[in-house]
């Protein structure tokens, strides 16, 4: 299997998508003839011509509400935000519009639609530009969001996000561009709402997504060596919630450990911590534990970003402190 | 504040061709479908339609059968009965909360637009929406939006479908003076420019934006199409009190975007005789004010032109007139029977 | 004491600012000459004239903005949204731009600024005006968050708001403007960040805020009528969150509900539940519970609204599913 | 494409008085404080100084001792330096991410912004701002804003406040072309004209947001300056490569302002000679319109012009140029020298 880039990945995805389906198109900031800030569309513009890869004013409102139009008349918009961070200036066009139009016309309109966006803090662009809204934007109703962590669930995730007839939210983790693995020639899918469990084991679950993988798997190979068997899982997708796989595993481990490299107070992980503690009460021998980055603005200085940010030794930490491993 | 209590008449542009009190109101440019008004009386009966609606939905309203917040459209009726005549079965319109009148004039079953009301499972959206919200897509009405000029990106975007499927259709946007101090507003009469989409921006200037006149929020005076040079969108201004010169200036904008023109931009001035919505005291405004401009409403002057160039009898306005209440009673008796949606619905809908 | 409402109670505390400090001025749609969507500045305008009572054109971005410079410039602005679900279209603002000032300045710079906005659903006002967005404002660092159940409070929580050197958000739940309540003459606050102990209890634990108070109080006399003695807590502050005095109850109940008639998923609930557990598992016979309404677009019709609104029944069933009480 | 790639020259306004190329720039009224650049000397210096910071981040950010974004400003000094060299002290000032140019400008200290670059403890906000934001409050900069037009709102705040406590100090906000997209833009420029705040909104308008040319993102062409009259704000067109023809344009719309005639509007046309950040390759644009605008390069113009006029020595020129080289020596190596912040500040400047 070749080995490629996230990067590399993302792009494959909706090449393919741009080459088999005429409905789908792009829409963002700079993806044409700059060839788009994190280089994902580079050659599209010359490749598929400005009516399907169109650049935008920097107007996220415009462009994304366009996008929602778009989908709703049946096509299957591409709508690439420069950084989550920017999303914020739109997020009335996608929570209280796209989310609700289907609720609010019965049923009729549905919004086949694909927005993705690099996410996450890490490469010190300080506190307006290192932001997590994925984490906000799974809790919306009507609303999908996936977020991969390598280069073959963001090929698979980008394909079903782009089939899918909802608006899907893909969180691309901006320190992952770059990130290599294998990905097959032959073609594959990976399920929106299946969470994978990417290393088994029995004695304690640990689970996160996107960049905090990191920190959880060089945990694991930690707690390996210390005779620990860490079974970890990658949510992939943070709404709709993978539980069963999760609850699964903890009936299993009865230890949990809930990471995520986004702020530590609110987000995917304290409604993910909140319902497990609940419906895996019985399995439990200790309290879920949970991970997150420093709930402080993200620092410039990359000494105080890097103490921010979520690491191996905050998991190995909690995994000590919660269950004495 | 004269120029704003006095109603206006005449029409200018910026670009566009002015709008004369026209005649001819057949115009027979591809006006099939949905609900082309084909002759004045079908103008008049779709004023009186949504005259009547209305009045029977603030009725409904006192009784606690309608409830939220509800935003009537009297007196702005020439204003878009006028305009949608203008538009083909393929054409896309995108509302805001004060959609009754947009609904109606678009044909929506005026029964499941009362049902929707009153939160009936019978409504449009099986009473999910309520009356800021009125959708039928298969009738190219593509909402009643709430958030204001939340609509306007959404009606920029189907319009790209349009011009991305390369048809000659085309999406009419209609928004209020007051949100044009939105951002959104901005950007998407920007974007839809630069991409020469085909989406007729149809202000309905009624002068008020809830309890705010336009120039206590607003710096660049009361007309807003001399603006559009900005945007290098063409602008006219019409009387949203005389629905013949709407539906002619109407026409020609249309006819430009179905050339391949780009966006265009209308400017009716009109006026909303009642609060902005029931729970308005209109501490704001006075009376005279409103007086003033009822002395032009269209549902009393259209039918005595009518009358006077001899097009019409009263005895055939008053027949519209039996007919249409009738048709609005049946519709409240429609809705009143109808039953609630059932518990499970909460849940559907929320997917596709 | 006299009886006033909730709307009276936010008024007295407006104007009492408006009186003492002539740094502070108020900002929002229709607050002047319409006298306010929810009437609570109604008569401000001719008392204190249009420099301080200032009516906007529909522009949150721009005034919320503004009220961020004037707060950095030293004044001590008010801003009213019309409702919390229009908050939305300026939350770039709140977020990025209130919240990260002091930080990015080196903590040269402040923002003492009010935000105030009704929020919450039950007055079929459907999917885009039905909103509780105080529970996303509650996990930004750098803001504060306080939401009032009573006039008491309400009036406290705003005289300490204005007085806060921090941007504070009071959501005002839109349900409760009526609500009536006694509030002593005497000069008295509430500070924020302590959760108060409505009614004290040794069974188990209820917490919620807002309108879930109503659903918490009425389950709470039910369970007594059954002989099961229930402790009310209303955090009444979002952010902060006073985590000491819900411990110290589940200390002494060992058991706990928390309740939102917010939306169920994430929010502030989530987060509670998510630390409570960690913090209190020795002490807790059983998984915090959590109630919340349905995870669904708000609808219009009342009988659907009202079967998503959290109510009393929701709570006893938490109660009984989660302790057998 | 043409209108974009030749540099203007001539002023112009619509309302404003048209700034020509001045000489007298001791205009002495009231420039007292911060940084009143009191002879053309001082203006040259500041241009230098600028310039010489600029190359000397993008070599520290090559040996990745700054990181995160970098917007250099070589290009665009006379525009800062000619605008900034009008304010009195208790002004503020109010930039976007491309903001050392306005902070030096600001007299700014030199080493303290070049350690915040750096992310050291002794940077202006301790190392937690960067390059994007640059503050330094008691000297009324109030940031370097790294949302594009998010800084507009903040500006008409400090401008509220300065209008609310009867001072006759006023707000400069700079912003960029691309910014004007954003909806927040006409969202302030509305409230500031409708309040009257005294806030002067200066565009740079350096023909590129980012990839973006002007033509391919904004309908209403090259030229902002003209749709002003939209929202009532007088405004003036000026050559930013000449940083005389600025002072003026600035001076007199500074005026205007403190005489309580509310908002201004000045549009400088400019040009950024780099990419837009330090990763941009300018694959959208071609060398020979940088070449173009490279020759009326304002380091290079302004002595010469100088020299010409009699005004002043090139000897005295390069002792200039050589007086900042050796300050900018000095601000890379007290930036190198000063120590990282420690951990526990991660925690604090969260709240008051
Ligand atoms: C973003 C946002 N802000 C505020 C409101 C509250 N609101 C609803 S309608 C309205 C007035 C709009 O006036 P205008 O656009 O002139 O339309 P009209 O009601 O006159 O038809 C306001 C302020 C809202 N729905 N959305
Ligand atoms: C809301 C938002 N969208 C996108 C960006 C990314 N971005 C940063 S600068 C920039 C270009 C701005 O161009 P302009 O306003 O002309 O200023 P210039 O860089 O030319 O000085 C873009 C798109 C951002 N920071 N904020
Ligand atoms: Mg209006
Ligand atoms: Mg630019």
């Amino acid at each position: 299997m070749p080995e490629i880039a996230v990067r590399q990945a993302l792009k494959q995805g909706l090449e393919e998508a741009l080459e088999n389906d005429p409905r789908v198109f792009m829409m963002g900031e700079d993806i044409g003839e700059y060839g788009g800030a994190y280089a994902v569309t580079d050659g599209f513009l010359k490749k598929f011509g400005p009516e399907r890869i169109k650049d935008t004013p920097i107007s996220e409102q415009a462009f994304v509400g366009a996008g929602i139009g778009a989908a709703a008349a049946g096509l299957r918009p591409i709508v690439e935000f420069m950084s989550i961070s920017f999303s914020l200036v739109a997020f009335d066009q996608i929570v209280n519009m796209a989310a609700n139009l289907r609720y609010m016309s019965g049923g009729r309109i549905s919004v086949p639609m694909v927005i993705r966006a690099p996410t996450g803090a890490g490469v010190q662009l300080a506190a307006t530009h290192s932001h997590s809204f994925e984490t906000w934007l799974a809790e919306v109703p009507g609303l999908k969001v996936v977020c991969p962590s390598n280069p073959y669930d963001a090929l698979g995730l980008m394909r079903s996000a782009i089939k899918d007839d909802n608006l899907v939210f893909v969180a691309e983790p901006a320190l992952l561009y770059g990130a290599r693995g294998e990905v097959p020639d032959e073609y594959y899918e990976v399920e929106i709402g299946k969470a994978n469990v990417v290393r088994s084991g029995t004695d304690i679950t640990l689970v996160s997504y996107g960049y905090g993988m990191r920190s959880v798997n060089t945990a694991a190979d930690v707690l390996q060596q210390r005779g620990v068997s860490a079974e970890v899982i990658d949510l992939r997708s943070l709404s709709p919630l993978d539980l069963d796989t999760v609850l699964g595993s903890i009936r299993k481990t009865n230890r949990a450990v809930v990471v995520d490299s986004a702020r530590r107070k609110g987000g995917v992980m304290a409604e993910l911590a909140a319902d497990l503690q609940q419906l895996a009460s019985e399995w439990l021998d200790g309290p879920i534990m949970r991970v997150g980055s420093e709930d402080v603005p993200w620092p410039y200085n990359r000494g105080l970003e890097q103490a921010a940010l979520t690491d191996a030794d905050d998991v190995l930490n909690a995994v000590a402190e919660g269950y004495g491993l | 504040m004269a120029s704003r209590t006095k109603p206006r008449e005449k029409s200018s542009s910026t670009d566009a061709k002015p709008a004369k009190n026209g005649k001819s109101v057949v115009s027979g440019r591809g006006n099939t479908g949905v609900n082309a008004a084909t002759d004045y009386i079908e103008l008049f009966r779709q004023m009186y339609l949504i005259r009547e609606f209305e009045l029977a939905c603030g009725e409904n309203y006192s009784k606690g059968l309608i409830r939220g917040f509800l935003h009537l459209y009297i007196g702005q009726e020439a204003t878009g009965v006028g305009a949608i005549s203008t538009l083909r079965a393929d054409d896309y319109i995108v509302s805001h909360y004060r959609d009754h009148g947009h609904a109606l004039a678009r044909g929506l079953d005026v029964n499941r637009s009362m049902a929707e009301l009153f939160g009936r499972a019978t409504g449009l959206s099986k009473g999910k929406g309520g009356s800021m919200h009125l959708f039928d897509a298969a009738k190219g009405f593509m909402g009643g939006h709430a958030i204001v000029a939340g609509q306007l990106p959404l009606a920029a975007g189907l319009a790209l479908a349009q011009q991305y499927q390369k048809t000659d259709a085309l999406t009419m946007c209609f928004f209020g003076d007051g949100s044009t101090n939105q951002g959104v507003y901005h950007e998407t009469l920007n974007l839809a420019a630069v991409w020469k989409l085909p989406v007729l921006f149809f202000l309905e200037n009624n002068m008020y934006g809830m309890g705010s006149s336009i120039e206590r929020v607003r710096a660049g005076g009361i007309d807003f199409y001399p603006g559009m040079a900005t945007y290098g969108i063409p602008a006219a201004e019409v009387d949203g009190m005389d629905v013949l010169a709407v539906k002619e200036a109407t026409e020609y904008a249309v006819d430009r975007i179905r050339k391949g023109d780009g966006p265009q931009f209308i400017e009716a001035k009109t006026f909303r005789f009642t609060g902005h919505s029931l729970a308005d005291g209109q501490k704001y405004r006075g009376q005279e004010e409103v007086k003033k401009w009822e002395q032009r409403d269209p549902i009393a002057t259209f039918p005595e032109k009518l009358i006077k160039m001899g097009l019409a009898s009263s005895a055939k306005i008053e027949a519209v007139k039996a007919e249409v209440s009738k048709q609005i009673a049946l519709a409240v008796k429609f809705a009143e029977d109808s039953p609630e949606p059932d518990i499970s619905e909460l849940f559907t809908d929320v997917f596709a």
